[in-house]
């Protein structure tokens, strides 16, 4: 879908294509990260809607060159509204041979490869598990192979440069930026910025790295290696401020608009872990903000301090992934039985066990929904984009503070670490959140509950008169005393179970995109709204009917949703385990839901959704 | 939500105001009745309000002690109270902590926390009820149960070495260690006073009697008759002189202690003066390690040093950063970085 | 139901009845369980089935006389094969007035109280909660009252023992037992020979207990307090040499039993709680067998240091309840990924959180079905009954053994407490357990599987030239390499599912209790068996067709049982949780089954599973 | 399964020996290289049947250790190699069993697997590699950091007081308590082969450079220059001397450290004479402390004391069980306490 234009000040025409999917990447060491967030920021300023996702090597530093130590980064950019980082890349940009190797079996077929000729030395192609170069041996030519020696190119733009050879060779990732930049039709300044600001302290890096980059982007128009470049239209997008944002960016900035719209201290207790530790990271620069950090000795003490906290009346939040959720579950009954409140997010990871700590996956949801020990009910939230994690922080606290409970807000490495461009919101729209530590020292009872929410009112140690005494053991209805009757633990097992259900109150209506009934009816969570989305858009734009619903509460499910699901012959949940959210669908409804399940560690494609509804309809 | 100072007009507390409405279910003879009482007892002198006093505790026989005390009290999990009250404290730092946990409770399943709290200094009173046994599983061994102990678990005797608990927490780092008797009221009040006048976190270790699980586990050093030849009360800056006539003293030979008789060329100034202030904590550690047939059970303050405490430097980072930064504007804070703007004709800028 | 007959050596008419359901009750200074264990080794030998369940105080000694002190015993016996200790107990045998208050309100409409009066003093109706005397007050006038003034009558009896008046005193419960032993015809026998053995040391005792029980038997022969007895029929029970055996004793043997069938060393590693301890204790005993316990410093160490051991060639087993369940959750995970052999028994109690400790529930399944991070299948058992914890103890080493899996094993307070007569195993008919440590160096690959059950070798360290690394990285397929190839990964977690689901091809066919299809099936679980069995026994007695299955393998679940529920209208799942495997079964078959659910800390009476049958036919 | 002697004719074990096939993914320049490479180096020398060695480690990047020894090998999760270790090695005790473990692994999310196995005495070889930091997860506070250090986690510096591994280790109880450093090679393998011959658990800490996240954490201790002056190696009933020309020595003042010079008045033989294998753990502890500016740090071996191990004492009483009462007999066992029979025809006896 590219049309040829010409472009005003460059020498070579211009073809604009709807939307572009690039992958940059290279050895750990190559800063292909940062070309990644640097491209992202140009696309953003571009006008274009994006999606990101980088994607880590294992955890530690694989030895240069090697296959395990491959860091990839990949941007989708549109003149549409896109839910993705985009599926097979159309240009992957290969900074050594085991990029190629490792990513080349995801290139869409007739996509082009831009690779650094320089690194295709034999040390490296054995490292890669090469026999032959496979810039030579034919073996790419299905693909537009395009060899660039970029170390070679970049070292000639630096010669007059008086950094170190190391030094100048380390610019290499911002001549290679700069091709990319000149073939895609984006502003450098942006990056030319964000360079001098980098490297204030040193004006000769500063010099280096932005020659580099123009130099790239100037080889690139100048030779015969490219005929022509390629333009993506600005996105339509809702006026207003953006700013492009990562999971875990809008996660935290959403707990601390909680803390301030409940006017109540925010509290953060973790221990690190893999891809939740840069929530800890992030909180902890916000100390002007009152929020507290610790570090805790391991998860038990990070939930624990944090249920102390909240029983002091902070918002407690704390944060994890998979085997620190594990961890935290005995604790996590305490605050269920004391009723206090608690948030606990886990940034989901590929598993069991240690499992692919820097991999994505939707494999924990039964852990949160029901892996604690008895009767011991919870609210379950996931958000569905990056951006979304703003939200969803704030509704996470807002109900643990409104029916006194834990609340599990599930988001995993791909949301945590992907971007998007998030339109900043008008914060006085923002609703506030009720926050009472007040009761009557006459007739105060611990667990005297709110008619409505059967909330248990927040009493905070210091306030005289209230003095009471709580904890795990099962209590009298109402005093809160210990109690052994066995017809008063029915009613208080009951009671819990029914309060978590009345957060249904606070779900709005489940927006159906789509008719509200027919044929085939998807059932997205978390992470997968965006493939799921964009595959129902797609095949509707094929004219097929077929709706989807996206569920950001889990537990309790919306009100609104089993007689949704009634309305459908066939109701398909597309997840990345191997059917979590369908078992709890198929508990509570009794309905015999269909699976698209995926667990490799990394999302679903728009096309493997695509596929799976053409085969049902 | 911040806690209010007294009103002045309020009629100074009294123990009773410190006994809550619950029935006490410990066994008849418990040595936890003592520790109750003393604490109830305490508790008007330390100038506290009493909604500004929490009890925090895990699981156990000891850990019911927060239902008896008219104060806020939160009965957690097993292991995990003074992680909770590390909480409590950081989160709300005005108030009095305090953990009351077992030799189990706080030393085997909570061993870390137990470390960590020490270690950080978190301001928060930690009272560990050491009955060298399980009393709430009804027997089991401890991890201060004696080597070749015979309990429900070690049918033909424990095989494993005891932990001293507060030679554990001088290695913890903690800034107070003390030790008290269930059956020494008066000086386990003096213990208890000490321990909430410490700003920083304070480790107490109560030798508890449990009369069910493991009778006499004490005896040896409540014997009327034997208990001032087994027992030296540390007392700061003063030579550590011991026995009934206080005709016996400890002194240094080389870096080991032994017993001196007093008189006979034996003066008091011969003797070892202790000093629980020394920051350098290696002697109190040799201090703790006694207990020979052949030599008094160390009993009172060990150490008390000064250091800033873990929930005060949490504070004071946060004043820091408003004093600098200001307090934080969540505006700012969102409408920051690289930003564009979307025009209503939808180029952006 | 009662014949009246003359019996033989006595001085009253005996009446013959079916079923008897008795309740002792009292302090637990009283020594009730003791009389409740007398009077069931007394009803073993009169030849009779049975079922007993005991009941202790909440976890701390409560205060001689008070509410939460008391401490109960009942025993159901019958001339038939029962299966459960009875609902409603036809009599109560009250040592003060706080065990009558606890106890009343389980007592069926015109029931026998026996109660000693000379508790019912000031003080412990106080205690208790009277405001007035209970015997006196005309509140008990629709039960069989029968005041006996037991304190004084036993210090008349002993008036000649040297023992001290304290000594003497506690003799009471014996005297008590005495009088109960002649109301139902009981041979003294056996309990004379207990206390003759058990106060061997001092003859003194031996004397006056003995005759404390004897005077209370001749008491109710002579007076005219009763004025008949009550004898049940020997019960037609499978020839062969029984014994009574309660949950735990029976696990222990099986764990022990399978040690010596697999000629492999068994290790246990646990941290003590209620009410798993026991078993801790009764292995701790068992050295001569070559049995290691381990008393860890808490469950993950209790779970790791038995995962250590498997891994160096035990079979490990870790028991615990649901609090210590929960922490050992991330371990299991290793377990999982490791593939290594490990049992894991689960003693539910009554939760969430530190909950009823004393108390039975089954509401710890889905944290053992589905409660960890990521696809991490394993095995799930439950036992029946207390005898068929010694089967259900073989089959889960067998399993865990044979697959290289970690398997719950699912019991609960009630099983383990509880006891039934046990016809002893012909040991020669136990299926030997096969183990192989051996691996050809040559071909050894750590994650090579058996084609058929898909599990790994288990090789153990010592075994020369096959040194081999595992890990709780997910792992390449074969070599057992740390492996993040995302394709690998996918297969090894369908592998690993595949793995769990063949645990099918060992589970014999179900068999269904009744019609193999018709309006209502019921599916059990665990220790609700009894009950459940039971009531369906008593419809089908009055003619109505109702099934019943029983589950012992949950997951997987057996590979007929989709084709039984779907030849039934409607399947009810009896519970004692909110819907844990009713969950479960709809979440497999898609089916809309119904639950019945009780979360009392008590085991279901007959009575409820029938009336709720009783509803839906 | 009961591992064989290796057979006579079997080549003595190399180096190479102990040299797995997995590719070594650690940063270049890691201290972890070093310490990799004394292992394997001390290995051939230990007389282990290479088949019987095990390594077990939690999770960090000292944990990747297992997979580049060749032997068997065991990759836990987080912070409880120390418990794996413990059930592999009582279930199994002609093993050798090794545990890898780094200061967060070890001594935070570890600590209390930590302390019990090294009070239960279970013969098990602990190496900690203390780096200052987490490695593997980029950089975060670890129970050794230092207060006011910034990290990840901490921008604006630690507020917590660091353990002192050493320290912990001696009240724990441990049996053999060393301290190496990864840049003194030979040292290290000193120590690590004393380790290997102790009877008991050892506890070996590792000084190490993280020199991506927290570079130079020890370089005080290696300056060519100056670090003679700033160790002193700890040599069994040899007095403590240090310094490059071996001229400066420690000694005793009251209970406390000092250093002396040699020469002027000063003797070797007014110096302390340093006895690891007293069982008062006392000295061991103050000699842990040290670490002030103008004091050297010791290094080597700490304490080495002869006590019962765990899984000496565990098999010892199956051993005296048997002895007693013969191997267990199930059927024994099955048919004991009170039983009846019913006979075909129904009736009980
Ligand atoms: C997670 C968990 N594990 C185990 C238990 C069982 N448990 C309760 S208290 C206790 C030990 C109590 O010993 P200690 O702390 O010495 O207290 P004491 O009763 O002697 O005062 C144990 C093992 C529990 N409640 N929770
Ligand atoms: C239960 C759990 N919590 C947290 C983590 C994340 N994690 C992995 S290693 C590590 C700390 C590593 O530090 P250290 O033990 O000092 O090892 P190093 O990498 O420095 O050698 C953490 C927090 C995890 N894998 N599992
Ligand atoms: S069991 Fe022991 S510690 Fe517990 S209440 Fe009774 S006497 Fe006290
Ligand atoms: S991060 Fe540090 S400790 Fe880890 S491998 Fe790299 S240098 Fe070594
Ligand atoms: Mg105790
Ligand atoms: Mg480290």
């Amino acid at each position: 879908m590219a049309t040829k234009s010409q472009a005003a000040n460059n020498n070579k025409p211009v073809e604009i294509v709807d939307r572009v999917t690039i992958r940059f990447a290279g050895d750990s060491g190559d800063g292909i990260q940062i070309s990644g967030n640097q491209f992202t920021m140009a696309t953003a300023f571009a006008g274009n809607d994006l999606g990101t996702m980088p994607d880590y090597p294992a955890e530690i530093r694989a030895p240069a060159g090697s296959l395990p130590g491959v860091s990839n980064f990949q941007i989708s950019f549109s003149e549409r509204d896109i839910h993705t980082p985009g599926d097979a890349p159309d240009v992957l940009v290969a900074m050594n041979p085991a990029a190629l190797k490792v990513n080349l079996r995801d290139l869409g077929a007739g996509g082009t490869i831009i690779v650094n000729s320089d690194s295709f030395a034999t040390a490296n192609l054995k490292k890669a598990g090469y026999e032959a170069n496979p810039l030579e041996d034919g073996s790419l030519q299905a693909y537009r192979l395009i060899p660039i020696a970029i170390t070679q190119l970049n070292a000639k733009a630096l010669e007059e440069s008086p950094l170190s050879k190391k030094e100048r060779d380390r610019c290499k990732n911002f001549y290679a930026l700069g091709v990319i930049y000149w073939l895609y039709d984006r502003p450098l300044q942006p990056t030319l910025d964000f360079i001098a600001d980098k490297f204030a302290k040193s004006p000769d890096m500063v010099a280096a790295n932005q020659t580099a980059l123009k130099s790239g982007y100037n080889f690139a128009d100048t030779t015969e290696i490219f005929t022509s470049h390629f333009r993506v239209r600005q996105a339509q997008l809702p006026p207003g401020e953006y700013r492009n944002i990562t999971g875990t960016e809008a996660l935290v900035l959403g707990l601390v608009a909680a803390s301030q719209l409940a006017e109540t201290p925010l509290f953060y207790g973790s221990y690190p872990i893999t891809p939740a530790s840069d929530m800890l990271h992030e909180l902890a620069y916000l100390k002007n903000f009152g929020v507290k950090t610790f570090q805790a000795e391991d998860e038990i003490a990070a939930v624990c301090a944090t249920i102390g906290a909240s029983y002091a009346g902070s918002i407690g939040v704390t944060g994890t992934s998979g085997p620190g959720a594990a961890l935290k579950s005995e604790a996590v009954g305490l605050a269920v039985m004391a009723e206090l409140p608690l948030v606990v997010v886990n940034v989901q990871r590929a598993g069991p066990s240690t499992g692919m700590p820097t991999k994505t996956e939707q494999a924990d949801l039964l852990q949160a929904a029901v892996g604690r020990n008895g009767e011991c009910p919870v609210v379950v939230l996931a958000p569905a984009t990056p951006a979304d994690c703003f939200s969803m922080a704030i509704e996470a606290c807002r109900l643990a503070v409104k029916y006194m409970t834990p609340v599990y807000l599930m988001t995993d490495g791909y949301l945590a670490n992907g971007s998007e461009p998030w339109r900043l919101p008008d914060l006085t729209s923002l609703k506030k959140i009720t926050v009472s530590h007040e009761a009557d020292a006459k007739s105060f009872e611990p667990y005297q509950r709110d008619p409505k929410t059967l909330a248990r009112p927040w009493v905070v140690p210091g306030a005289p008169g209230l003095e009471y005494r709580i904890g795990g053991l099962e209590k009298a209805e109402v005093t809160g005393d210990v109690s052994y009757d066995p017809v008063n633990h029915e009613r208080m097992v009951l009671l819990r179970a029914e309060k978590i259900r009345r957060v249904a109150q606070d779900i709005p209506p489940t927006e159906i995109f789509g008719e509200a009934s027919g044929q085939l009816l998807l059932v997205s969570w978390g992470s997968t709204f965006g493939a799921v989305h964009s595959a129902v858009e797609r095949v509707r734009a094929n004219g097929k009917k077929v709706s989807s619903v996206h569920l950001r509460h889990i537990s309790p499910f919306p009100a609104d949703l089993g007689q949704i699901l009634k309305s459908f012959e066939t109701v398909l949940v597309p997840e990345l385990n191997l059917g979590q959210l369908r078992l709890l669908l198929r508990g509570e409804y009794g309905l015999p839901v269909v699976g698209l399940n995926k667990v490799q560690g990394r999302p679903f494609t728009i096309g493997e959704v695509q596929q799976k509804i053409e085969e049902l309809i | 939500m911040t806690p209010t100072a007294p009103p002045a007009a309020r009629p100074a507390p009294t123990r009773q105001d410190f006994v809550s409405d619950q029935e006490v279910r410990w066994c008849p003879g418990c040595g936890d009745y003592s520790i109750l009482a003393q604490m109830q007892k305490i508790m008007p002198d330390l100038g506290i309000a009493r909604e500004n006093i929490v009890f925090v505790s895990g699981i156990g026989c000891s850990s019911r002690f927060p239902y008896y005390m008219n104060t806020y009290g939160f009965h957690t999990i097993h292991g995990r109270a003074t992680a909770i009250a590390t909480g409590i404290k950081c989160a709300h730092p005005e108030l009095s902590v305090w953990v009351m946990t077992g030799d189990g409770d706080g030393l085997s399943i909570g061993g870390n926390h137990m470390l960590h709290i020490l270690r950080r200094n978190v301001d928060v009173k930690i009272v560990l009820f050491n009955n060298r046994i399980y009393g709430l599983t009804k027997g089991q061994l401890s991890p201060t149960s004696e080597l070749g102990k015979i309990t429900k678990s070690t049918p033909v005797g424990s095989i494993e070495h005891p932990i001293n608990p507060v030679s554990f927490a001088i290695a913890a780092e903690a800034t107070f260690v003390a030790r008290a008797i269930d059956s020494e009221t008066a000086h386990m009040q003096e213990v208890l006073k000490r321990a909430a006048a410490h700003k920083g976190v304070a480790f107490v270790e109560i030798l508890q009697n449990c009369n069910i699980f493991n009778d006499g586990a004490w005896d040896s050093l409540k014997d009327r008759e034997v208990k001032s030849d087994r027992l030296v009360n540390l007392q700061n800056r003063k030579p550590l002189v011991f026995g009934k006539n206080r005709d016996k003293g400890i002194r240094l030979n080389g870096y080991k202690l032994e017993v001196a008789s007093l008189g006979a060329g034996v003066s008091e100034s011969d003797l070892l003066v202790y000093d629980e202030t020394e920051t350098d904590s290696s002697f109190a550690f040799l201090l703790s390690r006694e207990g020979r047939p052949d030599f008094p059970v160390p009993i009172g303050v060990f150490r008390d040093v000064v250091a800033p405490t873990y929930d005060e430097l949490m504070s004071r980072q946060i004043a820091q950063a408003q004093a600098k930064k200001g307090p934080g504007s969540l505006e700012d804070l969102i409408y920051s970085g690289m930003r564009w703007t979307v025009k209503a004709n939808g180029t952006s800028v």
